[in-house]
Order: structure tokens, then sequence, then C-alpha cells
């Protein structure tokens, strides 16, 4: 069954389900609606042995990352400013790419969500156990809030950061090490 | 032996003291150079170039150094690698667990100043804001030979240590970790 | 210490801080164990004790310069760090390396596979009380790392891969000492046998321990040959074959149940392979079809723009399926860069097979996992 | 993808591709050339020269030497003679000469971890390709552990804030005398031995036992979690090898009839057919399985791999000296050395019959010297198998004990009955 065909037969019972306008190279990318992510996984899993879950990331869509989120200025390059604005919109892009081992497919999900200090998308935990600690870090990046998440806490960076490091207007407050 | 250690430089006010207390010194630093037991302590990519240095081809063994699992035991700290936001405190409590006299090998450039990572929200730009270093070693990473040579630098500054100066400890080992703000 | 870990023991229970200073930790993770006696009751492995903010840094340099940073993540392979991240890049920007170039990119990576899978078994037989093994394999670690070194000039971090291709041809004679390094380094794998493998206290201490099952090991994304070793058959260069993988003849070594053992054991015979692998690109290399010095694609600047888009390619890497998703606006320097690092995704598990073993059993089953934290942490 | 925009101004990287710092031959080879003939190496055929020229020539000068035992007696009488003659009470000069005798017997200890730690490191440097120490001191690195000793004893003395203090501070203590009080009545040659007392056998054992409550000591008092689970380890451990090390042994005094050990090692001396000699080890079967249980219980008795667990180092850091630093943590480190040094010189002295050569022709050599190289050999098997082995697991090294080494000590001794029976 080719992704086209899963594609199809899941548009039938999830219509805000749909191809992406700015696809991943190579892999067929889909756009999902926030609130049927976790039903959508779920189908894909337990249909169509979509049982790994690769990726699970974001992006900040909002423009180019501040300078301020370094504590030192960095080198930056003349021109390395980003050229397009066309780009730039107040969402987050949560990434998620899935895959069959047993069919050798790979479908990249995605889920915008609105820029807001409380923005959430269904966590996968449960369906796929990879996404526990990849949302955490999604989480510790972003403050993306993935609901159904048993153990939410940051991950990676102390418990004195303040603010979420990925967020492009995140400002680096100097702490007593720097 | 801190007594010992800090009544030792009395013997200078005996006759003939200053010639025995010269002994005494050198005595004490042909120890210390000889027996430096590091730390098994790494924390990125130059502690893969400090196991290579203990390993066959460098053997740091040859010059004495063997290295312990416990702070309790260990002479010399090796910060081998990038010391991030989060390992700061362990770091300086693991410092504050050796005894003394003990000494600091910020090993590669990130230990220095923070190296390639020098921009990054959650790295401390080198090791001696946390704790005083005695020998600073560049590189990214730094080969086992450059190690082998910061350990003979740091014998060489061993070698300038007095009883007569505060129980043999470098100065800035005697007043401890410096005071974070 | 979270609250969570300090008010739910028992009063027969105890807490230990295992790490983030601790000779088998392998760097600077912390598991904070809840034990009862010599049983393990409950494990939360804690990460980011070096995190270093790599993804917010790849935004501030341009793409040639975050090339240097993917070095720093699995600093015992990076030359695949290397290779997931130029692939992602050149699929972003459309180049495509020369076939020269892609083969000595399979042959440097199968190196340092065995360069890095040396390492790991170094160190796991000092988690298991072993010393000698660590001496033995930086002993054969070293004859490689004097191949990088002669390639590239480094030795552990080689930022030898660049976009388009990679940065110099091999030097002449390499491709001689190479060849005697595989002979020399062959009979040295049934060495390690003799001494590890078959030891019975080795054995007893991992045949039936850390037991990952088939679907759980999906389920939490294992991959590399901590996924293999419990039997699921799932390789990035067979089953989705980059640079040269699919012209090469080799086998996916496969584990049965998913214990440390086989974990092991899965590790040590991927050496053998990769050295098969190497010596097919050595062939191949020493030939004449492929043009000695074209090893650069065509006109790719030192900084270069490409146009927006995003990409995301995977490689095999030591540890498991190493994944760069790049995202481009059209500037100098990556909008957006995330690295699947297979060790972080690894390491979870452990939260949930630690339960129920012996404290001497989690360094069996950390050792096996074989992480490393400059990737878990990022 | 779009043109160019900066061309950074870089020169190119010049490689020495001909001779790279691989290729010099002087500085670095690959294990390739050592593997082809190591015998070509100079330093192989030097260090191989240098190592017969020692043997011959310790062997020359035991043999110049002679037995030390019947010299000392003499002038042991003269000096009794000489003090006598100046009235001095005789209860005095027998204990002065116990002192002096004492002295004598605290060296061996002392003087033997500072060799057998050079040695080791020696040993296990030469296993696994490497060097070991080479520049302190003037032969490769002979004045190591003399260096460590000092400096040692220099460090700062630290006491955790949440140790026990007065338990923390007598734990090497309790366990360094009992490491050495048990050299009391262990033969060193033929009549070098301090204390001939008669029950010597059970001595030993008693007073080796009472080492196990200095480490308990330590792992409980340290305040450390890892030092409390060390001592429980070394607890359930030492305890448990206990049985089979004594087990093994009841053979030997079986078949000896006595329970003091210069005696049961003069008991194996001769030769069956001229040619075997009658040390125990070679008792058919009996023999065998007693030294086997014996040297693994004895090393699991010395805490070090593959039994190391109390201080294993991988899981538990040090384990129980996690907290020691300076001079304590070398005490420990004493009394380490001190057990393997006491056990090999009861195996050599139960099984491989203590002073005596092993071929007739062989015996121009003294007694001692023969000690001492069967001891130096047993130790070299105890060095051996620290660098070969990895780890038991704690359960597993309950089950070796319980479920295989104690019952075959046990049918050991049923064996040795049935061995006595056919023999008479």
């Amino acid at each position: 069954m080719t992704t086209e065909e899963i594609l199809a037969n899941l548009q039938t019972s999830f219509p805000g389900l749909a191809k992406a306008e700015l696809p991943i190279k190579n892999y067929p990318t889909w756009t999902v609606p926030a609130q049927s992510l976790r039903v959508v996984c779920e189908r894909l899993r337990s249909k169509f042995s979509f049982d790994y879950l690769d990726v699970v990331t974001a992006t900040d869509w909002s423009g180019p990352a501040s300078p301020k989120g370094y504590p030192r200025s960095p080198a930056v390059t003349p021109g390395a400013t980003p050229a397009a604005g066309a780009l730039a919109r107040d969402v987050f892009e949560v990434v998620y790419i899935v895959s069959s081992l047993s069919a050798g497919l790979r479908i990249c999900l995605r889920c915008e969500i609105p820029r807001t200090e409380g923005a959430s998308v269904p966590s996968l935990y449960g369906i796929f156990m990879a996404a526990d600690w990849q949302e955490r870090e999604v989480y510790d990046m972003f403050g993306i809030k993935f609901e159904g998440h048993p153990n939410l806490i940051r991950i990676l960076t102390p418990e004195t950061q303040q603010g979420y490091p990925l967020r492009k207007d995140y400002e680096h407050i100097p702490d007593k090490f720097d | 032996m801190g007594i010992v250690l800090d009544n030792l430089s009395k013997i200078e006010t005996l006759p003939g003291g200053e010639i025995a207390l010269a002994t005494s010194d050198s005595l004490i630093n042909w120890a210390r150079t000889s027996s430096l037991w590091p730390l098994t302590f790494g924390l990125a990519c130059c502690a893969i170039e400090m196991m290579a240095a203990y390993a066959a081809r460098f053997d740091f063994e040859r010059m004495g150094v063997f290295p312990r699992p416990t702070p309790r035991q260990a002479d010399v700290m090796f910060v081998a690698g990038t010391v991030a936001k989060k390992m700061a405190e362990p770091i300086i409590r693991i410092y504050k667990q050796m005894p003394e006299p003990k000494f600091v090998i910020a090993m590669g450039g990130c230990a220095n100043c923070g190296g390639p990572f020098y921009d990054s929200y959650s790295v401390v730009k080198g090791v001696d804001k946390i704790i005083p270093v005695d020998v600073y070693l560049p590189g990214c990473p730094p080969r086992p030979e450059a190690l082998m040579y910061a350990v003979i630098k740091l014998q060489e500054k061993i070698r300038k240590m007095k009883v007569k100066n505060g129980s043999g400890a470098t100065p800035l080992q005697a007043t401890g970790s410096r005071k974070l703000s | 210490m979270t609250k969570e870990t300090s008010t739910a023991i028992k009063a027969d229970q105890m807490f230990i801080n295992f790490g983030p200073q601790h000779p088998s930790t392998h760097g600077v993770l912390r598991i904070a164990l809840t034990v009862e006696g010599e049983v393990v009751i409950k494990a939360r492995p804690d990460v980011g004790y070096l995190h270093r903010g790599m993804e917010k840094l790849f935004e501030a340099r341009n793409y040639s310069q975050a090339l240097v940073l993917t070095d720093r993540l699995d600093y015992t392979s990076a030359m695949h760090n290397n290779l997931a991240y130029c692939l992602a890049v050149e699929k972003l920007a459309g180049i495509e390396a020369p076939l020269r170039a892609q083969y000595i990119r399979v042959l440097v990576s199968e190196l340092n596979r065995i360069a890095s899978h040396l390492v790991f078994f170094g160190t796991f037989g000092v988690d298991m009380g072993a010393f000698t093994p660590f001496l033995y394999a930086f002993r054969e670690r070293e004859m490689a790392l004097d191949l990088f070194e002669m390639l590239c000039g480094g030795r552990l971090l080689y930022s030898y891969m660049r976009v388009g291709g990679v940065s110099a041809d091999l030097p002449p004679g390499w491709i001689e000492k190479c060849r005697e390094f595989i002979t020399f380094f062959k009979p040295r794998l049934k060495d390690y046998d003799t001494l590890l493998t078959s030891n019975p206290i080795f054995r007893s201490r991992t045949e039936g321990v850390g037991v990952i099952g088939a679907e759980r090991a999906v389920s939490w994304g294992l991959s590399g040959p901590s996924l293999r070793g419990s039997g699921v058959n799932f390789d990035v260069r067979k089953n989705d074959p980059y640079c040269v993988y699919d012209k090469m003849n080799f086998t996916v070594p496969l584990g049965k149940t998913g214990c440390c053992f086989d974990r092991y054991y899965c590790r040590m015979l991927e050496m053998g392979q990769s050295a098969e692998m190497v010596l097919q690109c050595l062939d191949a290399l020493s030939g004449a079809e492929l043009n000695p010095g074209e090893v650069m694609a065509k006109g790719v600047p030192k900084m270069f723009k490409p146009a927006a888009g995003q990409a995301y390619a995977h490689v095999e890497a030591s540890r498991g399926d190493l994944g760069f998703f790049a995202v481009s606006d059209g500037g100098l320097n990556p909008y957006r860069m995330h690295v699947r690092g297979p060790s972080f995704i690894n390491v979870a598990i452990l939260q949930e097979i630690l339960a129920g073993c012996k404290i001497a059993d989690v360094v069996a089953v950390l050792g096996s996992l074989d992480i490393v934290l400059g990737e878990v942490d990022r | 993808m779009t043109e160019e925009t900066i061309q950074p101004k870089l020169s190119e990287p010049v490689f020495n591709h001909s001779n790279g710092r691989l290729l010099m031959p002087e500085t670095r080879y690959w294990p390739t050339q050592m593997w082809k003939s190591p015998w070509s190496l100079p330093t192989y055929r030097r260090g191989a020269a240098v190592l017969a020229g020692l043997i011959t020539g310790i062997a020359g000068a035991a043999w110049f030497l002679g037995e030390a035992g019947p010299r000392v007696a003499p002038l042991y009488s003269a000096a009794e003679q000489f003090a006598l003659s100046k009235g001095v009470p005789a209860f005095i000069i027998s204990v002065l000469w116990t002192f002096i005798k004492g002295a004598i017997l605290l060296a061996a200890p002392l003087v033997n971890a500072l060799f057998a730690v050079w040695w080791e490191r020696k040993i296990s440097a030469h296993i696994q390709s490497r060097m070991g120490p080479m520049y302190v001191g003037w032969w490769h690195g002979a004045l190591q552990t003399v260096a460590d000793g000092l400096k040692l004893l220099l460090k700062e003395d630290i006491i955790p804030e949440t140790a026990d203090k007065f338990v923390h501070m007598m734990a090497p203590v309790v366990v360094v005398i009992p490491a050495i009080l048990a050299f009391a009545p262990v033969p060193f040659g033929n009549e070098l031995v301090y204390a001939d007392i008669d029950i010597g056998t059970l001595y030993v054992f008693a007073v080796g036992g009472v080492s196990v409550v200095g480490i308990i000591m330590a792992g409980w008092s340290s305040g450390n979690k890892f030092s409390l689970l060390g001592g429980l380890r070394s607890a359930a451990q030492l305890v448990s090898y206990e049985l089979p090390r004594t087990f093994a042994v009841v053979p030997v005094i079986m078949l000896a009839g006595t329970l003091n050990i210069s005696a049961i090692a003069g008991l194996q001396a001769g030769y069956w057919g001229g040619i075997i000699p009658r040390w125990l080890i070679f008792y058919p079967v009996v023999g065998q399985i007693a030294f086997i249980v014996f040297l693994i219980a004895s090393v699991a008795e010395t805490n070090r791999i593959p039994f190391d667990i109390p201080e294993a180092e991988s899981e538990l850091v040090a384990g129980f000296n996690t907290e020691y630093s300076g001079m304590k943590f070398a005490l420990f480190f004493l009394s380490e050395f001190a057990y393997v040094l006491l056990s090999c010189l009861l195996m050599a002295s139960f099984f491989f019959g203590g002073g005596a050569a092993p071929l007739p022709f062989l015996d121009f050599l003294p007694s001692w010297a023969w000690f001492l190289g069967k001891v130096l050999i047993l130790m070299f098997c105890f060095l051996w198998f620290r660098w070969t082995f990895p780890r038991f697991r704690v359960d597993r090294l309950m089950d070796f004990n319980w479920k295989f080494l104690l019952p075959v000590s046990l049918l050991n001794i049923a064996a040795a009955g049935l061995l006595i029976w056919f023999l008479s």
C-alpha cells in the first residue's frame, strides 16, 4: 500500500488531513489539524503498521532568531539574516516523522499551532513510547505543551533556565555563570 | 599529616633549618610530581582523548598517572570537555571533595573559554569561572601528547611549591573554589 | 533531585544518585535509582549535563561553519555526523556528491564504525570489570585514528566531509596502509571473542539481562545495534540506502532475545562486516573508473544560500539512526536544524528496563546501549 | 542554490602525504610490526636478557647466602651468651628478641606492599601491551610505590561531615592489624617462623577473619551509600567464602595430621620415585581440588577481580573506601596486598611443599629462596586473574560459592578420607 492510498483512506474519516504545500524533500508530507493528530497516529499504527516514531520536533516560524538569544553576539555574516520574510508567520510547526519498518514507508506529519504562550498539541505518549523524551525535549526548547504527557518537565536545560531557547524571540538573561 | 606540614616551616628558625626545609621540599615535591592521580571524570569529546592517553600507545601510567574513580583519592582533575551550566554545580562539588593539595587541568577549548560553544546559552565559558585552574590546555580536542605535556607543565608548577607558603597548596587552592555571586 | 524522587521512598528503600560523575556512566549521565538492597525498584535517567545548545548555535552559523559543530555530537563517530549533516544540506540545496566522494564517504564511515565500536567494546569490558579489553580495543583504534589523521589531520573530530563531497582525496599510500590495518584487525576480532565474549563470567553477566523485546524496542524508537539486538531487521544502510551502500555486499547481524549479550555481539559482528565493506570500497577506489581527485561537486561555494525548503536525511551511525532535519528560509544560515540523536532516544528506555535489575546490571544495560552523552544532550 | 556571496581567503591546507607522522618508524609503529616478530625489536631482546639476568642473579645470591634459619640461631645464642654474661635477666632477653622478630615480621607486609603494587602495575601494563611506571625511580619506575606512599602520607585527611567519626577513623586500623598479626605462625622458609604454634592454621583463619569487621565498619561509617553497599557486599562475600576456604584446608590437615603450618610444609619434603615431589598438590584428585578451591576462595577473600564486588569500580565507584583519602586509603591498600601475600604463603606451605625444591638436584638453593619463588609465582596468578577476568555479579557470586565451591570442598573432605584409608 503506498502512502497515497493511505492518505486517501485516512482522508475519508479525517477531512482536515491534507498534503503539505512545502513538503520535506523526498518525503510524503501531510498537514494534520492538532485535534485529530492523536487519532490519525493511532490509526496509522494500528491499521497501517506505522509503528516507529522517528522524529518529533518543531519549528518556530516567527522570523529570524534574535541576536539577544546568545550571551555573546555571534559572528553573524552579512546577509545571514533571512531574505524570505514571506515564510514568517506566527505559528509553531510541530513535525513528526513516522515510519513503518515492515513496509519501509516513511511519512512526515506536520501540525501547525498558533504561537501563543500556552500552545499545545496532543501527546503521542502511549501510542509511541519514543514520544516520551522527544516531546519533553520539544517542550523544553519551545514551550509547546503536549496534552496527556505524564511527565512533561524540562529535560535538557537546567532548572534555572529562563524561557525557551529555541524560540526565535528567546532572549538570554545572564546568570551567575555568564 | 596536616600538623606536620603546618609546623614544618618552623624548622627554618633552627640552625641549618633552611637546608633541611629545602631538602624536605624537594622530597615532598618529588613525591607529588611522581604520583599525580587524576579523577576518572570525563565530560565530552576530550574525555575520549583522555582515555586514549591512558591506553596502550600513550600510556599515561609511565609518568605515574593512575586514575582513581573517587575524588577523595585524586590529586588532579582533568576537566575534559564542555562544562554545561547544569554540570557546573557537580563540578564544584567534586572539586571540593578532593583533598589538598589538588590541581586542575582545563583540557580543551571548551574548558578554557567555551570553545566552539562560546555563544551558547547553556555553556559555562571556561571552567575557571567556577574553580581555579592550574594548567590551561588548548585544542579541540587536544591530542593525548598534549595532555601529557600539560601534566609535565603541572609537574613543573608543583616543583616550585614550598612548604613555607601555606601547607603546600598553591595560593588559589588555599582559598578553595571561587565564590559564586 | 526533583520532588518526585525524594518523596516516594519507603523505609526499606534507598535512593542512590548514579552519576553525573561516575566511572561507568560514559560521560555525565545521571540515573536516579531507588534500590531495595541490591535490587533496583525505580530508575529515572536524568540527562542534560552536557547540554550545549547546539541546535540554537546552528542558527547562528552558516552551512559550512555548522559542519564543525556536528563533529561534537557523537564524538566517537564524527564521520557519521558529518555525513548525515552533509546529506541533509545536499538534499536541501540539491547538490550531488561525485561517485568517488561517495565511495570515500562509505569507506570512512565504516572505518569510523570500527573505531567507535572498539570504544564500545573497551568501555563495556571496563563496565564488566575487565580492564584489559579496553587497552586492546584502544590499541587497534589508534591504528584507525592514524588512518584518519593521515586523511584529514584530525584524530577524533574530523570535519572531513564537506557539503558536496569530501575535503581531500585519499593521500598516496593510504589505501595500502588501510589494507594493512584490515588484515591486522580481522584476526583481532577472534582475540576479543576469546578474551571477553566466551568468558563464562561475562556471559553470566550479560545473557538474559536487560531484555528488550522486539515490540518494545520498536515502540521506544530504539535504533542501530540496540534495535537489531532485539531481532528487528532495520538498518538504514539496507532499508533506505544512501551514498553507495546499495552497491555494498554485507549482512546485518541480528540478535535473538534482546539481552545485553545480543546487543554486544551484534556490535562485534558489525565490526567484521564493516571491515569487509572497507575492503570493498578500497577495491573500488583503487580502480581507475573513479576519477582520482574528483571528490567535490563542481561549483559549490564556501557560503551558499539554499532555496527555502525542508529536508530530512538519516544515516546508520554507530549508535543508530542519526537524522538531521534541516529547514532553510533562503538565508545563509540554517533556519532550523534538528538532530535526531539515536543515543538520546535509546537512553530513554532505561527508565523501563532497569526496574527489577541488580545494581551491577545497571552498568551492564547502560553499557550495552552504548550511549554517547554528546549526542544525548546536544 | 544561489551564487556565493563572500569567498573567505584561506590558504590551502598542506598535507605531508609521503611521510606523515604515521610512517615514522622510530617514534610510532603499528602493532603489525610488533606482531610479525617481537624478537626483532631490540627492546624485547634487552628486556628478556635483563629478566634472565635478574633471575640468575637472585638465585646466585640466594645460593651464596644459603639457609637463613641456621645462621640466625648461632647469632642469637652468641648474643644471648653475651647478654647473660653482662648480667641481663633471661626473660628480658627473650622479650627483646620477640620484639626484634616482630619488627622483622612487620617489615614483611610493608615491603611486600611496596613491591607488589609496583609489580602489579608492571604486570598489568605488560599484559595490556603498555609499559607501566617508567620514569619514577632509577629503573622502570622502581620507586613508584614509594612516591605514591609518600604523597598519600602528605594528602589532606578528610573525614566527611556525615561520617561516624570514631568508627571511620578506626576502620583502617581494624583492617590492617589482623592482616599483620596473621603473619605470625606463617613460615618464610625452614625454621624462619615467628611463632611456631601448633594451632597455626586455625590462628591464621581466625585472625584473618577479623578484617571483614573493619571493612564493614568502613562501609557503614562513611555516610556514603556506595560505601554502605560495598560494606554489605563484603560482609556477605567474605563470610561466605571463609567456609570453602577453610574446608579446602581440611584435607591438608587430615593428610598431614597437624595444624602447625611449618610442620605441614616440612612433611612434604622428599620425592616419590626420586622425581615427583611429595607435595600435597600431587596427591591424586584430592590435592588438586583442594588447591583450586583454596585458590578461588583466597582470591575472593582478598577482594580481587573477579570477586572484587565490595570495591567494584564501575558499579560502586570505589566501594567501601570511597570516602577514604590519604594514608587511611593506603592502609586499605596495604592490607589487601598483605592478604595476597598471606594467601600465597599459605598455599606455598600447604600445597607446594614450603621450602622444598621441586626436583632433588635443585636443593642447592636455600629453602627461603624456593619459598619466595613459589610465592611470587602464585602472586603472579593473582595479578593475572585480575587483569583477565570480568567481575562476578553479586548474586552469581553467592550462587557460585554455596552451590559449587562449598559442596565441592565438602566432597573433597570425603575423598580425602577415602584416600587416607587407601594409603593406610
